[in-house]
């Protein structure tokens, strides 16, 4: 395990790395021209980004209620990478808005959404960091809380501006502009996958470098 | 678990392949209808935009990356320490 | 539903926070009539293990067994035969004694609370003064309706954080005086204490806590600071020794050498 | 069961005969909540005038301040004495203790609602009469969740140490769904032609969301606060 995360991160930034060649070999879109490519990138960290929170979430659940040690270690590794692929998307969304949407930022629900569940990641890291003893437990509950809030802040604010912008470019792809961005897409999952696993381990390490040094003296 | 990882970058390699193909025809229109009209007047070209976007992700993912790496080995490293001295 | 229990048994318990130890290897019991100390320094770890055997903190390692129950098999049932009386007194400045009592007496589920109230507004003394603000009150007042209000539901185990600090002559001896009483009642106590003059004669058995460890134990009540300098320094700087545990036998062999009276409070 | 209410009331009245007594947490939240109408009207109102729509976001901008004092004020004082130790070492069922808790604060919110929603109708000529159930209904349960997510963290925060600044760092990004229902459903009763059932799809949507809230925190209460 501890020797297959480095050759994945290679690969995956090695793929990251041919990815501008093959997304620049993709066509045009018609009416937003260049600027689409963001979308490569953009896509694959948004949803990497829902996939951190839930399993933030889920893995809080196991630790509260189920009293496994190790899950707190996958949560707060999911955290950080939420946070990570969170700013991924919260920057690359914008980028592509200013061109395709003339501004920068929309409160259109999904941006809206998107947000929200950026600043609930940072406010249960905050919490990790500046809590002190027991924060374990009061980030669990928080956790839980933040993936209850996914999909009822998604529903809200869709109702709340119900003019929002129909730039979905998501379903309609054609297949010359698909493989680019499955080809992104495996790419970042991996580096996504083996981060999480790098982190959830530096978590573990922890763990034992504390109970080793409790075990100290006891011998 | 490493199992799993391995049908990963083989299914990621899988999909890399055939992009390489598709680079030597020339970019056809695409079908898709835009849905959106760009505002016109529009002051940044481009190629600015995309190009940050690519280099914001790539300098946070490597950031990243680095800072798992130097405190995944401070830990190893006093991990390593203290067994050591266990013994 | 039978929850109550007689022995109170700490086995292998230790409780970290983050890095910093703040009890390791703590092993003893306490049967039922027994007045236990828990004698140490500032940051010993006296009020952690108090904690712990109060149920309000878990054990890093190691467990805690009330009988034959531990916290896990049922919280509420065991923490119904436990009362504790903290260093902050647990008692709400803007209610009178009187709510406060019949408000914990509530939270405990008791019947009969008007008569139960005066009785343990009468124990402390303060059957007149029962409708006044527990703000007015003086320290050693305050105190004993906070014992009062750990006491209300007769608990089998019961638990006390520093109970002599700011109290006057009187008050200390009507406090030896009220768990002496609780003792004969075959209660449990465990007293938390560095206030060796009161604790000296009260206790039948001293366990001496530093750094978060037992440096020694003593079944002698009397003489307390002598021995209790000696376990305390003895036990070095940071690093405890743990093979010198004051046994009862090996402390007495010291202390009668220099001629010292021993009488082993021989209580069982 | 009837054990669960019997000490969920004993609590909450513990906490209001506190408060009667010392009125200093109503005294000041209210005081708080007007302060945050006024310095938000210093920043909307031109010309005399204040934009139109903007009484129902300022009367939740409000509550959702003054509720967050109220909630660090209350388990301040539980602190203080060391009581909160006290209540969880009782043995009554914990989330029995929460229940109190939470009823006690909505009570103390609900008297600041009283005074304020009035306050808010004068100053920004807001309809408040117009639909009074609906109305109250939209502020019982936008404060129930509010204050259900509420009360459980400044419980879980009694024990840290910067508990003063984490409790709306965490707090308000999660009660951002009902803050917008709140808002949402009050504006729709406050516009020129109001939307009745724009109104009840947000109450509807409040209750479900306060139930689920509710239930997470009764759910949770136990495992976090043993230490």
């Amino acid at each position: 395990m501890k020797h297959l995360t480095t050759p994945f991160i290679g690969i995956s930034a090695a793929m990251l790395a041919v990815a501008p060649w093959i997304i620049n070999a993709a066509p045009y879109e018609s009416t937003m021209g260049l600027v689409q490519k963001v979308f490569y990138f953009h896509f694959p960290a948004a949803i990497l980004f829902l996939l951190a929170a839930t399993i933030c979430g889920v893995s809080s659940a196991i630790f509260l209620f189920g009293k496994r040690p190790n899950a707190d270690g996958w949560a707060i590794a999911a955290a950080e990478l939420g946070l990570v692929f969170g700013s991924l998307t919260l920057v690359t969304g914008p980028l592509w808005a200013r061109k395709a949407w003339g501004v920068w930022w929309v409160w259109d629900p999904r941006l809206t959404s998107s947000l929200l569940l950026w600043m609930i990641f940072s406010a249960y890291l905050l919490l990790r960091k500046y809590g002190g003893p027991g924060s374990d437990k009061l980030g669990a509950g928080m956790a839980l809380f933040g993936m209850a809030n996914v999909p009822f802040i998604y529903v809200s604010v869709n109702v709340w501006r119900t003019l929002h912008p129909q730039t979905s470019v998501v379903p309609t792809l054609p297949a010359d502009m698909g493989i680019p961005l499955w080809f992104c897409f495996a790419a970042m999952t991996m580096l996504f996958l083996s981060l999480l696993s790098l982190r959830a381990r530096l978590e573990h390490q922890r763990a034992r470098v504390e109970a080793l040094y409790l075990a100290e003296d006891e011998a | 678990m490493s199992f799993l990882r391995i049908l990963l970058v083989l299914a990621a390699l899988a999909f890399g392949a055939p992009p390489a193909i598709a680079a030597q025809q020339p970019p056809p229109q695409s079908e898709f209808v835009p849905v959106d009209e760009i505002p016109p007047g529009e002051q940044i070209p481009a190629i600015n935009l995309v190009a940050a976007a690519y280099g914001f992700v790539w300098v946070v993912l490597l950031g990243y990356v680095w800072s798992i790496a130097r405190r995944l080995q401070k830990v190893e490293a006093e991990l390593v320490d203290l067994e050591s001295r266990k013994r | 539903m039978n929850s109550d229990f007689e022995r109170l048994a700490v086995v292998d318990v230790a409780r970290h926070y983050g890095r910093r130890k703040a009890l390791s290897q703590i092993n003893f019991t306490c049967a039922s009539g027994e007045i236990v100390g828990l004698l140490g320094p500032n940051g010993a770890g006296k009020s952690t293990l108090l904690n712990i055997l109060a149920t309000l903190l878990a054990p890093s390692i190691g467990r805690v067994e009330y009988g034959e129950r531990t916290v896990a098999d049922g919280g509420a049932e065991v923490r119904a035969r436990i009362g504790m009386l903290g260093h902050d007194l647990f008692l709400y400045p803007e209610l009178t004694a009187r709510e406060n009592l019949s408000f914990f007496a509530q939270l405990y589920g008791l019947s009969d609370i008007p008569t139960i109230v005066r009785a343990a507004l009468e124990r402390a003394g303060l059957a007149d003064r029962g409708d006044d603000f527990v703000s007015g009150f003086s320290r050693g007042m305050r105190q004993r309706v906070a014992l009062e209000r750990a006491l209300l539901h007769e608990p089998r185990l019961i638990l006390l954080d520093e109970p002599f600090t700011g109290l006057d002559q009187a008050s200390a001896s009507a406090l030896v005086a009220r768990l002496r009483e609780r003792q004969r009642a075959g209660c449990m106590v465990v007293v938390a204490t560095h206030d060796l003059d009161v604790a000296d004669g009260l206790l039948t058995r001293a366990i001496y806590l530093k750094n978060g460890r037992i440096v020694g134990t003593d079944t002698d009540s009397r003489g307390l600071a002598d021995r209790y300098r000696r376990a305390i320094n003895n036990s070095g700087g940071d690093k405890p020794f743990l093979s010198a545990d004051l046994s009862a036998e090996a402390l007495r062999a010291k202390v009668e050498a220099p001629g010292a009276k021993v009488e082993g409070l021989s209580k069982s | 069961m009837s054990a669960f209410f019997r000490v969920a009331w004993h609590v909450m009245r513990k906490d209001l005969t506190v408060e009667v007594r010392s009125k200093e947490v109503l005294l000041t939240t209210l005081f708080f909540a007007v302060s945050v109408v006024l310095v938000f009207s210093f920043a909307i109102v031109r010309e005399g005038r204040a934009p139109d729509d903007v009484a129902a976001g300022i009367l939740w901008v409000a509550i959702s301040f003054s509720g967050t004092l109220a909630m660090g004020r209350t388990f301040e004082r539980e602190r203080y004495n060391d009581t909160l130790r006290a209540l969880i070492l009782a043995p009554a069922e914990r989330p029995a203790i929460y229940t109190g808790k939470l009823l006690g604060l909505l009570l103390l919110l609900g008297l600041v609602e009283i005074v304020l929603v009035p306050l808010i109708g004068l100053l920004f000529n807001a309809p408040i009469l117009a639909y009074p159930g609906m109305l109250a209904a939209l502020l019982l349960l936008g404060t129930l969740g509010f204050a259900a997510v509420g009360t459980l963290f400044a419980a879980m925060l009694v024990r840290v140490r910067s508990r003063d600044t984490l409790l709306p760092v965490l707090l308000y990004p999660i009660t951002i769904p009902v803050m917008i229902a709140g808002v949402r459903g009050t504006a729709a009763l406050f516009q020129a032609a109001p939307d009745e059932s724009m109104a009840r799809f947000w109450i509807a949507l409040l209750i479900f969301w306060d139930a689920i809230f509710v239930t997470l925190a009764l759910w949770t209460f136990e495992p976090v606060m043993t230490e």
